[in-house]
């Protein structure tokens, strides 16, 4: 029943398939919920199509067949929870550490056999056709493992493992009031942190039916527009860096200092403005910090409008990025991309646009949404660096209206009391893609589950169509092409050991 | 010259390239760090930290060898050692050797034997060999990677310094580096005569030096550190020093054929000034590769490949062209 | 003479090696942004390598994921002495926010760096401003100094 | 083609006579922002005469690095600086002001000091109980809630407030106990 309805939803009606996650609810078995987006029907609409399921040895059909996006989605679940998923494509483990004590039964673990520490064995000529990129590699801040086959230095086949960032952060948030959750949430990931506490606020919120101030939206989506500045600006040094362009990066970080001075000045620390709270934002902006950040903004756009000349009549750099690490329209739309790596190939997928939140609605700021069509890397670096002078307009305009919107800053309650719905599902768009956070509250001032799906947990499984093909020299650009996010993508959900069914895990 | 007198000559040649070659790799760093708006290593360090800080950092690159000289050296069981040890050693050997054939000014120990270029152009071949055999044998992925990319650009950017010393040998009627020295006195500087051929050696340069863009056999994000990945310690430090003799044996070999080794007009060969205006003239051209190297990023190897016989190799040819117009419509310049 | 040489020339060039344990990349941001114009570190003859085999100091964020650790503890091994260590950011020494409240160890953490490899220097801060990184540098080369 | 290059060389150029490094350690407030925000989330601060002691920070810390001991005839604050995430609420949180962040940012250090550099005290001193001697709350805790009750409440029952504060506010949770039996105030007088 659940293929014909998923067929309808995505074929007939064009609908989204978010994410899949699985509700633990004890006694009465699991619950599988399907997160359908149909905002491009009709603003804000969204659909979750809920399946419950007994409590010894559930199982249900898989969609990922018809929606290959939803594989991901649906491996990470039947890791992780007793649910299996009938005739997945690729049921293999992808997030839980190697040694993990009490393994999945049935499913091979390929992975288990090469171990890290067994020294690397050229099995053919002298010519390795297995590259491990391993979870230390200059090439990644942070852990991952591609494993590449080659044919003399192209690649045919790319295995991604993650899970090396899995802090299980889930776990933690069912056991922290609301209001404490906030900073779980901004050290989700350190680069879009206000996005995180943003998306978890847009949950709780319309869990608990508080309504924000109109001063308070203004506040909130100027932080987050600077920090998009942000997050591009780090990305594009991180790029240079990834095509050895060193002074890029170092051009493009000095710029980024500014935007850091910003945030220091008005939220009093660099990389954690820590503004949001339940019902509003911490602090009020001043009249004259207004004026400041006014002013700052002023040279930023400059500096920023240097860079995409830069990045335009730059010979390598175009030569470097140009038509490799491809990603055409049906394939972004099957895999499911979202953020700057789907606008790239023409998709016009923007969730401040589709489903708007705080000020991105048409009453409080208008802009326009940047695509390009070329699908490469080169298109994403462009999209980019446009989306950047999109954000300061965004903040110019909120800054305007923050001088004549008087009113709180926030509404009085510290921890939510009363819960008219019982569960919220909370998007935002964050500076590489489409944020969801859904969560489940059963009354309590404690949150029942929540569930996260990042936008880079959807990007990465698109990297092995991208790297196909391309020469391992282009595989570093090709992977940061879409600003991976590790932190981001391992927050992953609480272990329910099948040892003691009726308790909510360890 | 007697032969006691020709190995004194022989070991301070060699000692001054060794500090030329750091002098030069620390200016590569400070210009590129100025170039992206830092401050890069100090010149002279601020006054509340000298005393922890010492005074000044000029000598960085020396304090980045001794250090790695003290450290202790890790060589991976799996990397056949023998071959591992003796490759960086090897390396050292035909650099000293070559550092005594490039003359300093007027002082020349070895570059007035008849077939100098021949035997320094030889000689430097043999250090991109020992890189391949460094990474190849250290049995790391990286290395082998590492290895083939510098075979790969060894072919590109060799061609473009072998055609264009050979132009000057042409042009100067002899292959001793000393006479090629000398004919450039009588005349004018074959940078000047030639363009096209100095162009070419120093794009080749540029390429054997691994400056940005050509930096692919060490492209620490692709492959580790590519040869070096393995090494550590003692061979690491080996390997520094290396690199500090290709530096200042490279510029060298350009100063000699086409800036008339450091011969200005107003200074003429054979008084000690000229160690002076060599190094001047060394601190303008690594200027220039900074500059290069600061403003671009990394090629692909294969655009390295077709960019290197695009221009470099072409310019060569166009440069030996010019040499034989040159030398049977205006025979008086060769002299 | 040649102690006080081989002393100097340890303190004046200290190769950096970051290892990520984990944590949610705002320090090894951080960590980059002292590499940046703004805080330059090349200005002490500090480089940033990505090669443990190269590298002096290694610096370890984040609380060690189980997964992980097998790694670290490899990089660590792999750097060769003197080496010093230096935890950055609140979640390197003590796993910071992502502890539990009632004490019990988090699942998926192989608790902090400590219990792992032998720490020199610890820096406070979520994340720690590039100052207190610089501070931290600082220290390490006077204990390379005295290795 | 050429003029990408040729106008990234000229910036470069202009760039490289203003280098924007920070001279830090030279020079540490070289490295701050022109006009620091004012509230820079920095190290903690107890502001001796407002902390009454009461503990709510403990509750609201988002990763659990205040700890509060009572030992004796003091009750000890401590703030473990090396598990704050230094996210700021219990400042905001704290009834009386009395915890501040100050602009200092806490620097490193070697890690066998890691327990005194990374620690910042506040004792408060508890009253003991008039009955048995055990210590209770906080004096200064007692006398704010004294004078918030007081203030407060409606004129009316404001002395019999007074009254039975006078006696109850003196006595340890068990002696209040066994003084309701005497008084016969206890709410379930059943046994």
């Amino acid at each position: 029943m659940v293929m014909e309805l998923a067929r309808y939803l995505t074929v007939e009606a064009g609908g989204r398939l978010m994410h899949v996650s699985v509700i633990d609810r004890g006694f009465d078995g699991y619950e599988v919920v399907y997160h359908y987006a149909l905002d491009h029907l009709e603003k804000n609409l969204h659909l979750n199509i809920k399946v419950s399921l007994p409590e010894h040895n559930p199982e249900i059909e898989s969609v990922a067949k018809l929606s290959p996006e939803a594989s991901w989605s649906e491996r990470e679940m039947m890791e992780l929870t007793p649910v299996k998923f009938i005739n997945h494509p690729d049921p293999r483990h992808l997030w839980l550490p190697y040694e993990w004590p009490n393994p999945v039964e049935g499913v091979d673990y390929e992975f288990l056999k090469d171990r890290l520490d067994a020294p690397p064995t050229q099995k053919s000529s002298n010519q390795p056709s297995l590259m491990p990129i391993g979870p230390y590699h200059p090439l990644l801040i942070e852990g991952a493992y591609f494993r590449v086959k080659l044919k003399d230095e192209e690649i045919t086949d790319v295995d991604v493992k993650l899970g090396w960032n899995h802090r299980g952060i889930m776990k933690l948030f069912e056991s922290r009031s609301y209001s404490r959750g906030v900073y779980l949430a901004e050290r989700i990931c350190g680069i879009c942190n206000v996005t995180h506490t943003t998306a978890y606020l847009n949950a709780v919120e319309t869990l608990s039916g508080i309504e924000v101030p109109d001063r308070a939206k203004y506040i909130r989506t100027l932080i987050a527009e600077l920090e998009r500045i942000h997050s591009h600006l780090l990305w594009l040094g991180v790029a240079g860096d990834l095509i050895g362009f060193k002074t890029l990066f170092m051009l493009s970080w000095k710029v980024r200092e500014k935007v850091l001075d910003i945030f220091e000045a008005t939220t009093g620390s660099r990389r954690t403005p820590a503004m949001n709270v339940i019902g509003g934002v911490r602090k009020d902006l001043a009249g004259e910090t207004i004026g400041k950040i006014e002013r700052r903004l002023l040279d930023l756009r400059g500096e920023i409008e240097g860079l995409v000349k830069l990045g335009y009549d730059h010979p390598l750099m175009r030569r470097r990025l140009q038509d490799i690490g491809k990603l055409s329209l049906s394939n972004a739309i099957s895999g499911g991309a979202v953020g700057p790596t789907a606008r790239a190939s023409g998709w016009k997928l923007d969730i401040r646009w589709s489903s708007p939140y705080l000020a991105y609605a048409d009453g409080y700021t208008t802009w326009d949404l940047i695509t390009e069509d070329g699908g490469d890397v080169w298109a994403r670096t462009m999209v980019r660096l446009k989306e950047m002078l999109v954000s300061i307009d965004i903040a110019k305009q909120c800054l305007q209206a923050l001088k004549k919107v008087g009113g709180p800053i926030k509404i009085e309650a510290v921890d939510p009391k009363n819960f008219p719905y019982n569960e919220a599902l909370g998007k935002t768009e964050a500076p590489r893609g489409e944020l969801m956070y859904y969560i489940v509250s059963d009354g309590t001032n404690i949150p029942y589950s929540v569930r996260i799906r990042t936008p880079s947990f959807r990007n990465n499984s698109l990297l092995p169509k991208m790297l196909k093909g391309y020469a391992l020299a282009d595989a570093p650009i090709i992977i940061g092409s879409i600003d991976p996010c590790y932190s981001c993508t391992d927050r992953i959900i609480v272990i329910k050991d099948s040892e003691n069914p009726k308790g909510r895990g360890a | 010259m007697n032969l006691i007198e020709l190995i004194i000559q022989a070991t301070l040649l060699t000692s001054a390239s060794f500090i030329f070659g750091t002098i030069y790799n620390y200016e590569i760093r400070k210009i590129s760090a100025r170039l992206q708006s830092r401050r890069g290593p100090w010149l002279l360090v601020p006054k509340p930290l000298r005393k922890s800080l010492g005074t000044t950092r000029i000598l960085q690159p020396l304090y980045d060898i001794i250090k790695l000289l003290c450290k202790e050296t890790i060589i991976p069981p799996t990397a056949r050692r023998r071959l591992f040890i003796s490759a960086p050693l090897f390396a050292l050997l035909c650099l000293v050797a070559s550092s005594t054939i490039i003359p300093i000014g007027e002082y020349s120990a070895l570059s007035s034997f008849d077939l100098s270029l021949v035997a320094l152009l030889y000689l430097l071949l043999a250090v991109p060999f020992t890189l391949i055999l460094g990474g190849s044998v250290s049995s790391s992925p990286w290395g082998i990677f590492g290895g083939q990319r510098e075979a790969d650009l060894m072919l590109a950017y060799e061609t473009p310094i072998v055609i264009g010393s050979f132009t000057t040998a042409i042009m100067a009627g002899s292959m001793s580096i000393k006479e090629i020295q000398v004919a450039q006195t009588l005349s004018l500087p074959y940078l000047v005569l030639n363009p096209f051929a100095a162009a070419a050696v120093l794009l080749g340069i540029i390429g054997k030096l691994h400056l940005k863009p050509f930096d692919i056999p060490e492209a620490e994000v692709e492959i580790v550190a590519g040869p070096a990945t393995e090494y550590s310690g003692k061979l690491l430090g080996l390997m520094e020093i290396n690199k500090m003799l290709l530096t200042s044996v490279c510029i060298g070999l350009f100063i000699n054929l086409f800036m008339a080794g450091g011969a200005v007009p107003g200074v003429t060969l054979n008084n000690s000034l000229t160690v002076l205006t060599y190094l001047a003239e060394g601190l303008i051209i690594v200027a220039v590769a900074s500059l290069i190297h600061t403003l671009n990023p990394r090629f692909r190897i294969d655009q390295a490949l077709d960019w290197y016989i695009k221009t470099a190799a072409l310019l060569a040819a166009v440069g030996l062209c010019w040499a034989y117009i040159l030398r049977h419509i205006y025979p008086a310049i060769s002299g | 003479m040649l102690q006080n040489i081989k002393k100097k020339a340890r303190a004046y060039s200290p190769w950096i090696f970051h290892a990520h344990a984990g944590g949610c990349n705002n320090c090894d941001i951080e960590l980059a942004a002292c590499f940046a114009p703004r805080y330059d570190l090349e200005r002490m003859g500090i480089q940033l390598r990505n090669n443990p085999r190269h590298a002096d100091i290694l610096i370890v964020t984040g609380p060690v994921t189980k997964q992980i650790s097998s790694s670290l503890r490899r990089i660590y091994d792999q750097v060769p002495n003197p080496k010093v260590v230096v935890a950055c950011g609140s979640c390197a020494l003590t796993g910071g926010v992502y502890n539990r409240d009632d004490g019990k160890p988090n699942y998926a953490l192989a608790g902090p760096p400590e219990k792992l490899i032998p720490i020199d220097i610890s820096v406070p801060g979520c994340p720690p401003k590039p100052e207190s990184i610089i501070d931290g540098v600082m220290l390490a080369l006077e204990i390379l100094r005295k290795k | 083609m050429k003029t990408g290059l040729a106008r990234l060389a000229k910036e470069l150029l202009r760039n490289s006579l203003r280098p924007v490094t920070a001279n830090y350690p030279a020079i540490p407030e070289h490295a701050r922002p022109h006009e620091p925000g004012e509230e820079i989330r920095g190290r903690h601060r107890f502001d001796v005469e407002k902390c009454v002691g009461c503990g709510a920070c403990q509750t609201v810390c988002s990763s659990g690095a205040i700890s509060v001991t009572d030992s004796g005839i003091e009750r000890v604050l401590r703030i473990d600086l090396s598990t704050c995430i230094f996210c700021g609420r219990c400042r905001d949180i704290c009834p009386e002001e009395g915890l501040q962040l100050t602009p200092e940012v806490p620097s490193a250090q070697p890690y066998g000091d890691i327990l005194k550099t990374f620690k910042v005290e506040h004792s408060v001193d508890l009253s003991s109980c008039v009955g048995c001697g055990r210590p209770t709350y906080p004096k200064k805790q007692i006398e704010t809630v004294r004078m918030r009750i007081i203030s407060n409440l409606d004129k009316v029952n404001v002395d019999s407030a007074r009254r039975d504060m006078d006696i109850y506010l003196k006595y340890c949770l068990n002696c209040r106990r066994s003084l309701s039996y005497i008084f016969g105030t206890h709410p379930r007088k059943l046994y």
